[in-house]
C-alpha cells in the first residue's frame, strides 16, 4: 500500500519530466505530451485504489500535521485526477482551436504548457483536499489559483480569455486577501492553524462572538468566492466564458470540488461555537438561497450554452450550499452533510465533464459556443446528442443519472433541517433548471443544424465520452462505491455532518 | 423474470438507437412484454397476498435499506397490464417516418420502460425514478414529432411534471423523515407495514399529505394543476399521447394508492381550513376536475383537447375513489385506472388515425366517418361509450363502485354531496363525448372523410385489443378485483 | 500615553485594508488596483504579525508558525504579481488598454 | 330447468349481438338468422316460465367486495317479471319477424339487427333484475341500444341528433336514478329488492330521506319513461326505423320506467308526497302531450305523443296507488300502441318513406289489411268499450277517481283527446280519396309485415279481458289490477270521453278532407283546428334549447376560456413568465464591468458582516 | 516600540495607503506602495519580527516595486489619466468601503483580546532567522515545498504568457 501522498508526488513528478521533456524535445508536435499525461494519470488514478487512507497526525513539529489522507481526500484526489485526465482530453480537442489563439511559432507551438500546467493544478487540488492546516490550505489554494490565472489566460490572441484572465486575476487576489485576512483572525482568535486545534480553541473562547463571526464570515467570503457563492459569483460567467473550454471544465469541477472540502474543514470549527451557530446558519441558508436563486434563474435566458453552463455551476454550487447550511440538524436520514457534497460533486464532476467535452467538440466544429450551434445536433453525431441529453438529463437531475442522487441527498438534507424556505426554492430551481437544460436538448433535436457537415469524435474523446456516459448511469442506479469510500474512514467532515 | 420484463423495452430501446432493428424489433418487443406480463399475471397467487416473483439486490447506500428491488402484487399486475396493452396498441400506431424512425420508436419503448419500471419497483426510490426517467422521451417526441404547438406543449409537460416530481421527491422524504429513524427503510412492503402499524402521529401527517398531494396532483393533473395536462396530449404524436394519458399519468395515483392512504390515513380528517378536512378540500379539488374541466371539455372544438381534457376530468373519479378512504371506493379508483388507462388510449389512437387522414381534428371540418371507417367509428364508440361510463365495460363497474364508496357508511356529509355532484359529471361526459362522436363519425360525411381508408390487418387486432379488455373488465370485474382486494385491504388497513 | 495593545496594531491593519479595499473599488487602472491587492494582503500581514507577537508561546518566543505563514504570504503574493503582470501585458499588447471600463465584453 | 331458464331468456339476445358484432357482420342473412333465433328462444323460454308459474331466484356476484360492497347479477322471476317477459319477447318476436321485411334493403342490416339484439338483452335484463344496481346497468345499456337505433341512419343530420337527444336526456334521468340508488344504498346497506324490503324499517325511519330517494329514484323513470320535462327526446326519437319506434319507443323501453316504478312500489307507498309528486307529473305529462298530439302532422309523431300520453297516465295510475293498474295498461298499451306503430311503418314502407298524414288519404282501399288492424289498435287505444284499452284505462281512471279528483279529470281529458287526435290521423290518412302519387300507389305490404300486424290486432283485442290478463299476471298480481272498488260512472265517463273525442273529430276532419284543393297541394287545404301552441309543443324544446345554449354552454365557454386564458394563460405561464424575467433581471447585474463585481463583492461583505454582527 | 514611533509609521502607512488610491499617476502610485511598505515593515521590526521586516522591503521595495513601475513605464500608462470618475460608481466604492471601515472597528471595539498589551517575550535576545528557518524548514517543510511549486508555475505562466511568439 502506498501513502497518500505518493500521489502528488507522482503528479507531480509527471509535471516535471514533462516539463523538461517539452523544452528539451524538438518536437513541434505536443499531442503526445499530453497522451503520455493521460496514460500516466490514469495509472496514478489506479493507484490511488492502493493507497492506505492516513489521517493527520497532531503530533508537534511532525511533517503531517498539515496532511490528512483520509478517505474523503482520497475521494476528492480522485476527482481531481478524473478531471485532470478528461480536461486533458478535452484540450486534444481543443487544440485546433487553441492554437489559432496563440502567437505561435508554427503550428501547435505553445501548447504544451496547456497540457503541462494541469498537472501542477491537479497536484494542487489533490493538496487542497488533504490540507488540513490553515497554511497547508492556503499554499495549496494559492497553487490552484495561481495555475488557474494562467490557464485562463492562455489563448492570449482572444480578448475573451485575456478579459477573463483579468477578471479572474483581480477578483480572486481580492478572495485572497479576504482569506488571508480570515486566515489571520483565526489565528490571532486561536494561536492555531490545525483545524483541529483551532476547533478545540474556539469551542472554549469566551466573549468574543463577534471576532469569531468576523473571521468566519472573512473565510466564508474567500472560499464563497472559489465556490461561486452569491454575491463572490459575479466572476463566474465572464471567466467561465472567455476561459478556453477545457479550462472552463477545470474551473468548474476541479477547483470547486476541492474548494468545497476545504470550505467543509474550515467550517467545522466554527461549527462548533454553540453561541454563533444560529448566526452562522442563517447566513449560510442566506447565501446558500440567494445563490440557488441567481444561479438557476440567471441561466434561464441565456443563449451560450459556456455562460449556461457557468450560471448553472453557480446553481449547483447553491444546492451543494444549501445541503452545508442544513447542516444544523440532529440526525442525519440518510448520510452526513459531507458524504451528500462529496457524492453530489463526484456526480457533478461526472455529468458537468461530460458536458464540457461535448461542447468542447461542438464548438471546434461550428465555430461558436451557442446554444444554436447545438441545433440539429443529433443528426450531425447522433453519438453527441445523446450524450449531451444524458449530461443534460443528469445536471437536471433526471432520475438514474448520477445527478439525481445528488440532489435527492440535498433534498432529503433540507426536509430534515425543515428549511421550508430553502426548499421552496429547491422546488422553483429545479423547475428552471428543467427549463434551460432542456432548451439544449430541444435545440439538438427539434431544430435544424446551421450546418450539416457531420462531427468526427476522436476515438479517445469517444472512449471518454462513452465511459463518463457509463459511469453516469452506472452511478445513477448504485451510488454505493462513492458513498461507501466517503464514509469509510470518518472524517472530521463527517463528524461536522451531525 | 421481473427484471427481464423491465429489459425488454430497455434493450430493445438500446438497440434502436444504435441503429439496430426496425419497427418489428418494437412490435416483437411490445408483443414479448404482453406475452411476459400474461404469464406473470396467470402464475401469480392470488392466495397469497403481498409482493411475489421478488428480486433484489444489496442496499444501494451504505446504512439505508434502499436497494433495487422488483416484485409485483395484485395492485401492480393490473397496472403492469394496462402498460403492456397500451403498449402493444401504441406500437402499432407508431406513425411512418422517413427519418429517424428508430429514435421515435426506441423513444416510445422507453417510455413503457419508465411505466413498467416504475410499477415494478417495490423500492420507493426506484419507483420514483423510472417514472422521471420516461419524461426525457415524452419531452423529444412531443417537440419532434408532435403537431401543432408542439414545443410550447412539451416545454409545458416537462417543466410541471419535472416541479411535480420534486414536489413529490420532497414529500417523500418527508414523509420517510415522519417515521422514526430506526424505521427508515425504501421497501414498498415494509413501508405498508409501517403503514398499518400507524407509525406517524395524526397531527404529524398532514404536512407530508399535503406534499404528496400535490406532487402526484401535479402529475395526475388533478385540478387546478391541470392545465399542461391537454395541450400536450393535443399536441404529442399518437403513440405518446397514448401511452403517457394511458399509462403513466396513472403512476400518481397508484403512488396514493401505495402511500399516501396507507401511510397518511389519518391526515385525511385533519381540519386544514376551519372546520373542513384535508379530505374536503380534496373533494373540491376533484369536483374542480370533475364539473370545472367537465365543461371546459364541452367547450373545445377539436377532438384531441377534447380527448385530452376529458382524460383530466376523469381523474376526477379516482381521485373520489380514492378519498373516499373504503374498500368499494378504493377498488373502485385502481380498476378506473385500468379502464380509463385503455379507454383514453383507444380514443387517442382513433383520433391520431384520423389526424394522420385529415390533418385536422376541428369538429366543423368532420363528418360522417362511420361509413368510409366503420370499424374505427365502433371502435372509437366502444372506448367513448366506456369512458362516460357505459354498463358492460370496466369505466362503469368502477365507476360505479366509485360512487358507492363515496356513499358507503362512514361517508360525510360533505363526501356525499361531492358524490351527488360527481355523478353529475357522468351527464357532462356524455354530453362531450356524445358530441364528438356525433361531430366525428356521424351525420353526413364531407369530401374527405368519405375517402379515408379503415384500418387493416394487425393493426386492427391491436386496437380492438383495448375495448375487448375493457368488455371483459365491465362484465367480469371480480376478475380483476381478485387480483386488487388483497393489495387494497393492506392498504387500507 | 497608553502602553501599545493588540488592537492597535489591528486598527492600524484594518484601515490599510479598508484603504486598499476602496481602492480596488475605486481605481479604474487596473494596475493601480492590483496594488491596492497588495496593501490588502499586506494589511493582513500586519495583522499576522501583531498576533504572532502577541501569542507568546510557553518557550517566551512569537508565535513563529504566523511569521512563516507572513513568508509564504509574501512569496505567494510576489508570484501573484508577476503572473499578474504577465497577463495585464498580455492584454495591453491585444487591447491598448488597462482599464476596466474597457473590459466589458463578457457580460450578461 | 327453471333457473337456467331466465339466463337463456337473457343471454340468447346477447349471444346473437356478440356474435354479430364479431364475425356476422358481414353476412346480412346470418345476423337475421342469429336474430331471430335468439328471439324466439328467448319467447319460448319465457312462455315456460309463465306456465311454470314459480318464483325463480338465481344470481351471481358481479363485484363483490365482502362486506364492503356487494353488487350481483340476479334474476328474479316473479308475476310481474312474466307479464314484462311476455311482453317484451312477444312484442320483441313480432317485431323482429317484422323488420326483416321492413330492413330487407337496407345496408346495415346486420348493424340494425344486432342492435335489436342488444335491446332485447338490455330489455330482458331491466326485466328480470333483482336489484337496482343490475337494473340501472341494463337501464344504461337499453339507452344505448336506443342510441344506436334512433341513429341507425347515422348519415342523416336529424337522425344523429335525435339519438344524442335521447341519450343525453337519459342521462339526465339517470343521474337521478343513480343518487337515488346510492341514497336508498347508503340507509339500507343492499340494492336488492328483497333485501330493501326486509328492512324497509331503515328507510321509513326518516320520511323526508324517503321521499328524497323515491323522487331520485322516480327520476330514472321521468327520464326513460319521457315525463314530464324530461319529454323531449321521444318525439325526435322517431327518426329511428318504424319497427324501432314500435318496439322500443311505444312497447318496452318507454315502459320499463313505469315498471321500474311498480317493482321499487314498496319503496314509494310510505311517501304521500313522493306519490303526489308522480302522479301530477303523470297528469301533467298525460294531458300536455295528448295537447300536442291533437296538431302533429307527422303518422309517427302523433303516435309519439300519443305514447307519451299514455305513459303519463300509467306513472299517473302509479301515482294514485294503482301499479297493478298501471302494470295492466302497460300491458295492453304495449300491444296497442306496437300495433300502431307497426302499422304507421307499413303505411310508410308502401309509401316511401312518407310520413305526413296529409299526403296520405284513402289508404283504407289500398291497404285494406292495414287499415283494419289500424283501426283496431286506434279503436283499443282511444277506449272504445270491449277493446284492450278501455278495461286497462278504466282501472286507472277508477284509481284515480278514489285518489284524487285532479289526476282523473286529467285523465278523462287525456281520453278524450286521444280519442280526438287518433280519429283525427285514421280519418285523414286513411279516408277519402289519395293525395299524393304515392298514396295512391299504396298496397299492404309482404305477410312478413301484415302477420304481425293481424297477431297484433287480436292480441290488441282480447288483451282487456279478465281471463286472457288474468292468466298472464296470475291471479296474486291481477288482484292489485282491480283494487279499487268498482264506481259506474267512472267507465260511463270514460265511455262518453271516448264517444265525444272520436265523434269530434269525425265531425271536423271528415268534411275537410273532402276539399278538391288537397289534391293538388296538401297545405292548401287548413287544419280545421289551429293552435300553434299545441303545435308547436308548447315550445319546450326551444326553452330548452335556449336554455342549455344560454347555461350550459355558456358556462361551459367561459370555463374554457378562462381555463385556457386566466388559469393556464395568466397564472401558470404568468408565473412562468415572472421567474424568466426575475432571471434576465438577475443576469443583468452580469455587466461586465469588473469593478462592479468588486462593489458586488464588497457589498456582499458589509451586508452580510452586517447580519452576523448586529 | 514606543507608542511614538508606532504612530508615527501608522500615520505615515496609511497616508502613503492613501496616497496609492488617491494618486492618479500610477507612477506615484507604485511609489506611495513602496513608502507605505517601508513603514509596514518598520511596524514589523517594532513587533519583533526583523526577519520578516528586512523581507519585506526586499521583496517590495527591491523587486515587487520595480516590477510595477517597470510595466507601468513598458506600457506607457500616462494617456488614461484623464479619464472621469462615474460618480455613482464612486459614491458605491466609497460607501461600501466606509461601511466596511466601520463594522471592522464595531468588530474591532468588541474584541476582547485586542485590549490587552503585548506579553513580554521570555527572551532577552532574539535569533528571530535562526526560528523563522527552523519552523519553516522543519515543520512547515510541506507547505514550504508546495510554494515552491507554485512559484515554479508562476514562472512557466509568466514565460508562457508574455513570450511575443511561442514554439
Amino acid at each position: 500500500m502506498f501513502p497518500p501522498i505518493s500521489l502528488e508526488i507522482l503528479v507531480l513528478a509527471l509535471g516535471f519530466i514533462l516539463l523538461l521533456a517539452e523544452s528539451f524535445s524538438n518536437s513541434t508536435n505536443k499531442r503526445g505530451l499530453a497522451h503520455i499525461a493521460i496514460f500516466c494519470l490514469g495509472w496514478i488514478f489506479a493507484i490511488s485504489f492502493f493507497t492506505a487512507s492516513a489521517p493527520a497526525t497532531l503530533a508537534p513539529g511532525s511533517y503531517w500535521n498539515f496532511y490528512s489522507g483520509d478517505g474523503v481526500s482520497l475521494v476528492f484526489k480522485r476527482i481531481a485526477l478524473l478531471t485532470t485526465i478528461a480536461v486533458l482530453v478535452l484540450a486534444l480537442d481543443y487544440e485546433s482551436t487553441l492554437a489559432k489563439l496563440l502567437p505561435s511559432a508554427h503550428k501547435g507551438a505553445g501548447t504544451g504548457e496547456f497540457y503541462i500546467l494541469p498537472l501542477f493544478t491537479c497536484t494542487g487540488l489533490m493538496l487542497m483536499a488533504s490540507a488540513v492546516d490553515l497554511v497547508m490550505a492556503f499554499a495549496a489554494l494559492e497553487l490552484v489559483t495561481i495555475s488557474f490565472y494562467v490557464l485562463v489566460a492562455y489563448a492570449r490572441r482572444s480578448h475573451a480569455s485575456l478579459e477573463a484572465g483579468v477578471k479572474y486575476l483581480i477578483l480572486g487576489a481580492l478572495s485572497t486577501g479576504f482569506i488571508v485576512y480570515g486566515i489571520t483572525w483565526i489565528f490571532g482568535l486561536t494561536g492555531e492553524t490545525h483545524f483541529t486545534k483551532v476547533a478545540e480553541k474556539l469551542a472554549h473562547l469566551r466573549g468574543d462572538d463577534t471576532a469569531i463571526l468576523f473571521a468566519f464570515l472573512l473565510v466564508l467570503v474567500g472560499l464563497g468566492f472559489k465556490v461561486a457563492a452569491v454575491p463572490f459569483q459575479s466572476w463566474v460567467p465572464d471567466v467561465y466564458e472567455g476561459a478556453p473550454t477545457p479550462v472552463t471544465a477545470f474551473l468548474s469541477v476541479g477547483s470547486k470540488a476541492a474548494s468545497f472540502l476545504l470550505f467543509l474543514r474550515v467550517l467545522e470549527p466554527f461549527l462548533g461555537v454553540e453561541s454563533i451557530l444560529p448566526k452562522v446558519l442563517q447566513v449560510l441558508a442566506i447565501v446558500a438561497g440567494a445563490t440557488l436563486i441567481f444561479g438557476n434563474l440567471a441561466a434561464l435566458p441565456q443563449n451560450s450554452l459556456k455562460r449556461l453552463l457557468a450560471y448553472s455551476s453557480i446553481g449547483h454550487a447553491g444546492y451543494l450550499l444549501t445541503a452545508i447550511a442544513c447542516i444544523g440538524a440532529g440526525g442525519s436520514l440518510l448520510l452526513g452533510v459531507g458524504t451528500t457534497v462529496g457524492y453530489y460533486l463526484f456526480a457533478y464532476m461526472l455529468m458537468t465533464l461530460l458536458a464540457f467535452a461535448v461542447l468542447t467538440l461542438v464548438s471546434v466544429n461550428s465555430k461558436g459556443e451557442e446554444i444554436q450551434h447545438f441545433n440539429g445536433l443529433s443528426k450531425r453525431s447522433p453519438f453527441l446528442a445523446f450524450a449531451m441529453v444524458v449530461a443534460m438529463s443528469s445536471l437536471a437531475g433526471v432520475p438514474l443519472t448520477a445527478g439525481f442522487y445528488g440532489k435527492f441527498l440535498v433534498f432529503a438534507q433540507i426536509i430534515q433541517a425543515h428549511q421550508w424556505g430553502l426548499l421552496a426554492l429547491g422546488v422553483i430551481t429545479v423547475g428552471a433548471g428543467f427549463y434551460y437544460y432542456f432548451r439544449v436538448v430541444a435545440a439538438m433535436y427539434w431544430h435544424d443544424p446551421l450546418e450539416t457537415t457531420p462531427i468526427t469524435v476522436a476515438p479517445l474523446s469517444k472512449i471518454t465520452i462513452s465511459l463518463l456516459i457509463a459511469s453516469i448511469f452506472y452511478f445513477g442506479i448504485n451510488p454505493n462505491p462513492v458513498l461507501s469510500a466517503l464514509r469509510t474512514s470518518a472524517p472530521s467532515v463527517a463528524a461536522a455532518a451531525h | 423474470m421481473l427484471t427481464t420484463l423491465l429489459l425488454i423495452p430497455i434493450v430493445t430501446a438500446a438497440a434502436l438507437f444504435l441503429g439496430f432493428g426496425n419497427r418489428t424489433w418494437a412490435k416483437g418487443s411490445a408483443l414479448l412484454q404482453l406475452a411476459l406480463t400474461l404469464a406473470l399475471w396467470f402464475r401469480y397467487n392470488q392466495a397469497k397476498a403481498g409482493y411475489q416473483f421478488v428480486f433484489e439486490t444489496n442496499p444501494l447506500f451504505p446504512g439505508v435499506d434502499l436497494r433495487y428491488s422488483v416484485g409485483v402484487d395484485g395492485l401492480s399486475l393490473v397496472m403492469l397490464l394496462l402498460t403492456a396493452l397500451v403498449t402493444v396498441t401504441a406500437v402499432w400506431f407508431l406513425p411512418n417516418l422517413e427519418k429517424r424512425a428508430n429514435l421515435f420508436d426506441g423513444s416510445v419503448l422507453l417510455i413503457s420502460a419508465g411505466a413498467t419500471g416504475a410499477f415494478l419497483a417495490k423500492d420507493l426510490f426506484f419507483f420514483y425514478a423510472f417514472h422521471e426517467l420516461a419524461l426525457v422521451p415524452t419531452f423529444l417526441l412531443i417537440g419532434l414529432w408532435g403537431t401543432g404547438e408542439r414545443q410550447a406543449a412539451a416545454w409545458k409537460i416537462t417543466i410541471y411534471l419535472g416541479v411535480g416530481s420534486i414536489v413529490l421527491l420532497a414529500g417523500l422524504v418527508d414523509l420517510l423523515m415522519a417515521l422514526p429513524v430506526s424505521s427508515r427503510t425504501f421497501d414498498l412492503q415494509a413501508l405498508q407495514q409501517l403503514g398499518a402499524a400507524h407509525m406517524i402521529p395524526a397531527a404529524a401527517q398532514i404536512r407530508p399529505w399535503f406534499l404528496l398531494t400535490i406532487g402526484f396532483g401535479i402529475l395526475i393533473s388533478l385540478f387546478p394543476f391541470h392545465s399542461w395536462a391537454a395541450p400536450a396530449y393535443a399536441s404529442a404524436p399518437t403513440p405518446v399521447a397514448m401511452l403517457h394519458s394511458g399509462v403513466l399519468k396513472k403512476f400518481g395515483l397508484y403512488g396514493m394508492v401505495r402511500l399516501v392512504l396507507p401511510f397518511l390515513p389519518d391526515a385525511f380528517h385533519q381540519p386544514v381550513w376551519g372546520s373542513y378536512t384535508a379530505q374536503d378540500l380534496l373533494l373540491v379539488a376533484l369536483l374542480g376536475n370533475i364539473l370545472y374541466v367537465g365543461l371546459v371539455t364541452i367547450s373545445q372544438r377539436k377532438l384531441d383537447f377534447m380527448i385530452g381534457y376529458s382524460s383530466v376530468m376523469h381523474m376526477g373519479y379516482i381521485f373520489l375513489g380514492l378519498a373516499s378512504l373504503n374498500l368499494a371506493g378504493l377498488s373502485g379508483a385502481c380498476l378506473l385506472m385500468f379502464a380509463h388507462g385503455l379507454s383514453v388510449a383507444a380514443l387517442f389512437a382513433v383520433s391520431g388515425t384520423i389526424r394522420d387522414h385529415e390533418g385536422s381534428l376541428r369538429f366543423d371540418r368532420l363528418g360522417g366517418a362511420s361509413k368510409s371507417v366503420p370499424f374505427l367509428g365502433i371502435c372509437f364508440a366502444m372506448a367513448a361509450f366506456a369512458s362516460i361510463g357505459l354498463p358492460g365495460f370496466a369505466n362503469f363497474a368502477s365507476e360505479t363502485m366509485v360512487f358507492f364508496g363515496g356513499f358507503s357508511p362512514g361517508a360525510t356529509s360533505f363526501q356525499k354531496t361531492a358524490t351527488i355532484l360527481a355523478l353529475w359529471g357522468v351527464v357532462i361526459s356524455a354530453v362531450y363525448m356524445l358530441r364528438a362522436y356525433k361531430a366525428v363519425f356521424l351525420g353526413q360525411p364531407t369530401a374527405t372523410s368519405a375517402k379515408w381508408t379503415d384500418l387493416a390487418g394487425s393493426a386492427r387486432f391491436a386496437l380492438a385489443l383495448l375495448p375487448l379488455t375493457l368488455l371483459l373488465g365491465g362484465v367480469f370485474p371480480r376478475y380483476f378485483l381478485g387480483y386488487l382486494k388483497p393489495t387494497l385491504e393492506a392498504a387500507l388497513r | 500615553m497608553n502602553p501599545l495593545t493588540l488592537n492597535h496594531y489591528l486598527l492600524a491593519s484594518g484601515l490599510l485594508f479598508s484603504i486598499g479595499f476602496a481602492g480596488v473599488l475605486l481605481r479604474r487602472n487596473i494596475i493601480t488596483i492590483f496594488m491596492c491587492l497588495e496593501l490588502m494582503l499586506n494589511a493582513a500581514n500586519l495583522s499576522l504579525v501583531a498576533f504572532s507577537r502577541y501569542h507568546v508561546g510557553a518557550d517566551g518566543l512569537p508565535n513563529y508558525n504566523a511569521q512563516v505563514l507572513v513568508f509564504f504570504i509574501i512569496a505567494v503574493a510576489a508570484a501573484e504579481v508577476a503572473v499578474g503582470l504577465a497577463i495585464i501585458v498580455a492584454l495591453y499588447r491585444a487591447r491598448q488598454t488597462t482599464h476596466v471600463e474597457d473590459l466589458v465584453s463578457l457580460k450578461f | 330447468m327453471e333457473s337456467t331458464l331466465p339466463w337463456l331468456i337473457l343471454l340468447s339476445p346477447l349471444a346473437s349481438a356478440s356474435l354479430i358484432l364479431l364475425f356476422a357482420h358481414r353476412s346480412k342473412a346470418l345476423s337475421v338468422l342469429l336474430s331471430l333465433s335468439a328471439v324466439f328462444v328467448a319467447l319460448g323460454a319465457s312462455l315456460l316460465l309463465v306456465k311454470n308459474a314459480t318464483d325463480v331466484l338465481t344470481a351471481i356476484p358481479w363485484i363483490d367486495l365482502g362486506p364492503a360492497l356487494k353488487l350481483g347479477i340476479g334474476l328474479k322471476v316473479d308475476a310481474l317479471t312474466r307479464v314484462m317477459l311476455l311482453v317484451v319477447t312477444g312484442v320483441g318476436t313480432l317485431v323482429h319477424v317484422y323488420s326483416t321485411v321492413y330492413m330487407a334493403e337496407d345496408e346495415g342490416k346486420s348493424r340494425f339487427f344486432g342492435a335489436l339484439s342488444l335491446f332485447m338483452f338490455s330489455m330482458l335484463g331491466i326485466v328480470l333484475a333483482d336489484n337496482l344496481a343490475m337494473m340501472f346497468i341494463f337501464w344504461e345499456l337499453v339507452g344505448v341500444s336506443s342510441f344506436l337505433l334512433i341513429g341507425h341512419w347515422f348519415t342523416k343530420e336529424s337522425a344523429a341528433k335525435a339519438a344524442n337527444k335521447a341519450f343525453l336526456t337519459n342521462r339526465i334521468g339517470d343521474f337521478g336514478f343513480m343518487s337515488g340508488i346510492l341514497l336508498v344504498w347508503s340507509t339500507v346497506g343492499t340494492v336488492e329488492f328483497a333485501g330493501i324490503q326486509e328492512n324497509l324499517a331503515k328507510l321509513t325511519a326518516n320520511p323526508t330521506f324517503l321521499t328524497l330517494a323515491g323522487l331520485c329514484l322516480f327520476c330514472g323513470a321521468v327520464g326513460k319513461s319521457a315525463q314530464m320535462p324530461l319529454h323531449v327526446w321521444l318525439p325526435d326519437a322517431m327518426e329511428g326505423p318504424t319497427p324501432v319506434s314500435a318496439l322500443i319507443h311505444a312497447a318496452t323501453m318507454v315502459a320499463a320506467g313505469v315498471y321500474m316504478l311498480a317493482r321499487i312500489f314498496f319503496i314509494l307507498e310510505p311517501s304521500a308526497t313522493a306519490l303526489g309528486v308522480i302522479a301530477t307529473v303523470g297528469a301533467i305529462t298525460a294531458l300536455m302531450a295528448a295537447l300536442m298530439a291533437t296538431q302533429q302532422n307527422d303518422i309517427k309523431r302523433i303516435l309519439a305523443y300519443s305514447t307519451l300520453s299514455q305513459l303519463g297516465l300509467m306513472v299517473a295510475g302509479i301515482g294514485v296507488g294503482a301499479w297493478g293498474a298501471s302494470m295492466f295498461h302497460l300491458f295492453t298499451h304495449a300491444f296497442f300502441k306496437a300495433l300502431l306503430f307497426l302499422g304507421s311503418g307499413a303505411v310508410i314502407h308502401a309509401l316511401h318513406h312518407e310520413q305526413d298524414i296529409w299526403k296520405m288519404g284513402g289508404l283504407r282501399k289500398t291497404m285494406p289489411k292495414t287499415f283494419l288492424t289500424f283501426a283496431i289498435g286506434t279503436l283499443a287505444l282511444t277506449g272504445m268499450p270491449f277493446l284492450a284499452g278501455f278495461f286497462s284505462k278504466e282501472a286507472i281512471l277508477l284509481a284515480a277517481w278514489h285518489k284524487s279528483m285532479p289526476v282523473f279529470a286529467a285523465g278523462l281529458l287525456t281520453s278524450l283527446l286521444t280519442a280526438f287526435y287518433m280519429t283525427r290521423l285514421v280519418v285523414v290518412a286513411f279516408f277519402g280519396h289519395p293525395r299524393t302519387d304515392a298514396a295512391s300507389h299504396g298496397h299492404d305490404c309482404p305477410a312478413g309485415m301484415t302477420v304481425p300486424l293481424l297477431i297484433l290486432a287480436v292480441l290488441s283485442a282480447i288483451a282487456g279481458y279478465a281471463g286472457f290478463a288474468e292468466a298472464i299476471f296470475g291471479k296474486e298480481l291481477f288482484h292489485h289490477v282491480h283494487a279499487a272498488a268498482a264506481v259506474t260512472l267512472v267507465p260511463a265517463l270514460a265511455v262518453g270521453a271516448f264517444v265525444l273525442g272520436t265523434v269530434g273529430a269525425w265531425m271536423l276532419y271528415h268534411p275537410a278532407i273532402k276539399d278538391p284543393a288537397i289534391f293538388k297541394d296538401a297545405y292548401r287545404i287548413k287544419d280545421p283546428v289551429r293552435i300553434p301552441l299545441f303545435a308547436n309543443k308548447f315550445y319546450i324544446d326551444e326553452i330548452y334549447s335556449a336554455l342549455v345554449a344560454g347555461t350550459q354552454d355558456m358556462l361551459a365557454g367561459f370555463l374554457g376560456w378562462f381555463d385556457h386564458f386566466i388559469l393556464d394563460g395568466v397564472i401558470v405561464r404568468g408565473i412562468c413568465a415572472i421567474t424568466w424575467g426575475a432571471g434576465y433581471t438577475l443576469r443583468l447585474l452580469q455587466f461586465g464591468n469588473l469593478q462592479g463585481y468588486a462593489f458586488f463583492f464588497g457589498a456582499g461583505v458589509v451586508v452580510l458582516l452586517y447580519i452576523l454582527t448586529k | 516600540m514606543s507608542p511614538i514611533l508606532f504612530w508615527l509609521f501608522t500615520a505615515l502607512m496609511l497616508a502613503f495607503g492613501t496616497s496609492v488610491v488617491l494618486n492618479r499617476d500610477p507612477v506615484a502610485s507604485a511609489l506611495s506602495l513602496v513608502a507605505s511598505f517601508l513603514c509596514l515593515s518598520a511596524l514589523f521590526v517594532g513587533l519583533d519580527a526583523f526577519f520578516i521586516g528586512v523581507i519585506q522591503i526586499l521583496v517590495y521595495a527591491g523587486a515587487v516595486m520595480v516590477l510595477f513601475l517597470f510595466i507601468i513605464m513598458l506600457l506607457d500608462l500616462k494617456a488614461e489619466q484623464r479619464r472621469q470618475f462615474n460618480r455613482l460608481s464612486l459614491a458605491g466604492g466609497g460607501a461600501v468601503a466606509v461601511g466596511f471601515m466601520f463594522e471592522l472597528l464595531h468588530v474591532l471595539n468588541s474584541f476582547s483580546i485586542g485590549k490587552n498589551p503585548f506579553p513580554p517575550l521570555g527572551v532577552a535576545r532574539l535569533d528571530d532567522v535562526r526560528q523563522v528557518g527552523i519552523t519553516l524548514f522543519t515543520q512547515f517543510n510541506l507547505p514550504f515545498q508546495t510554494v515552491g511549486v507554485l512559484v515554479l508555475v508562476a514562472s512557466v505562466g509568466v514565460i508562457v504568457l508574455s513570450r511575443r511568439e511561442l514554439k
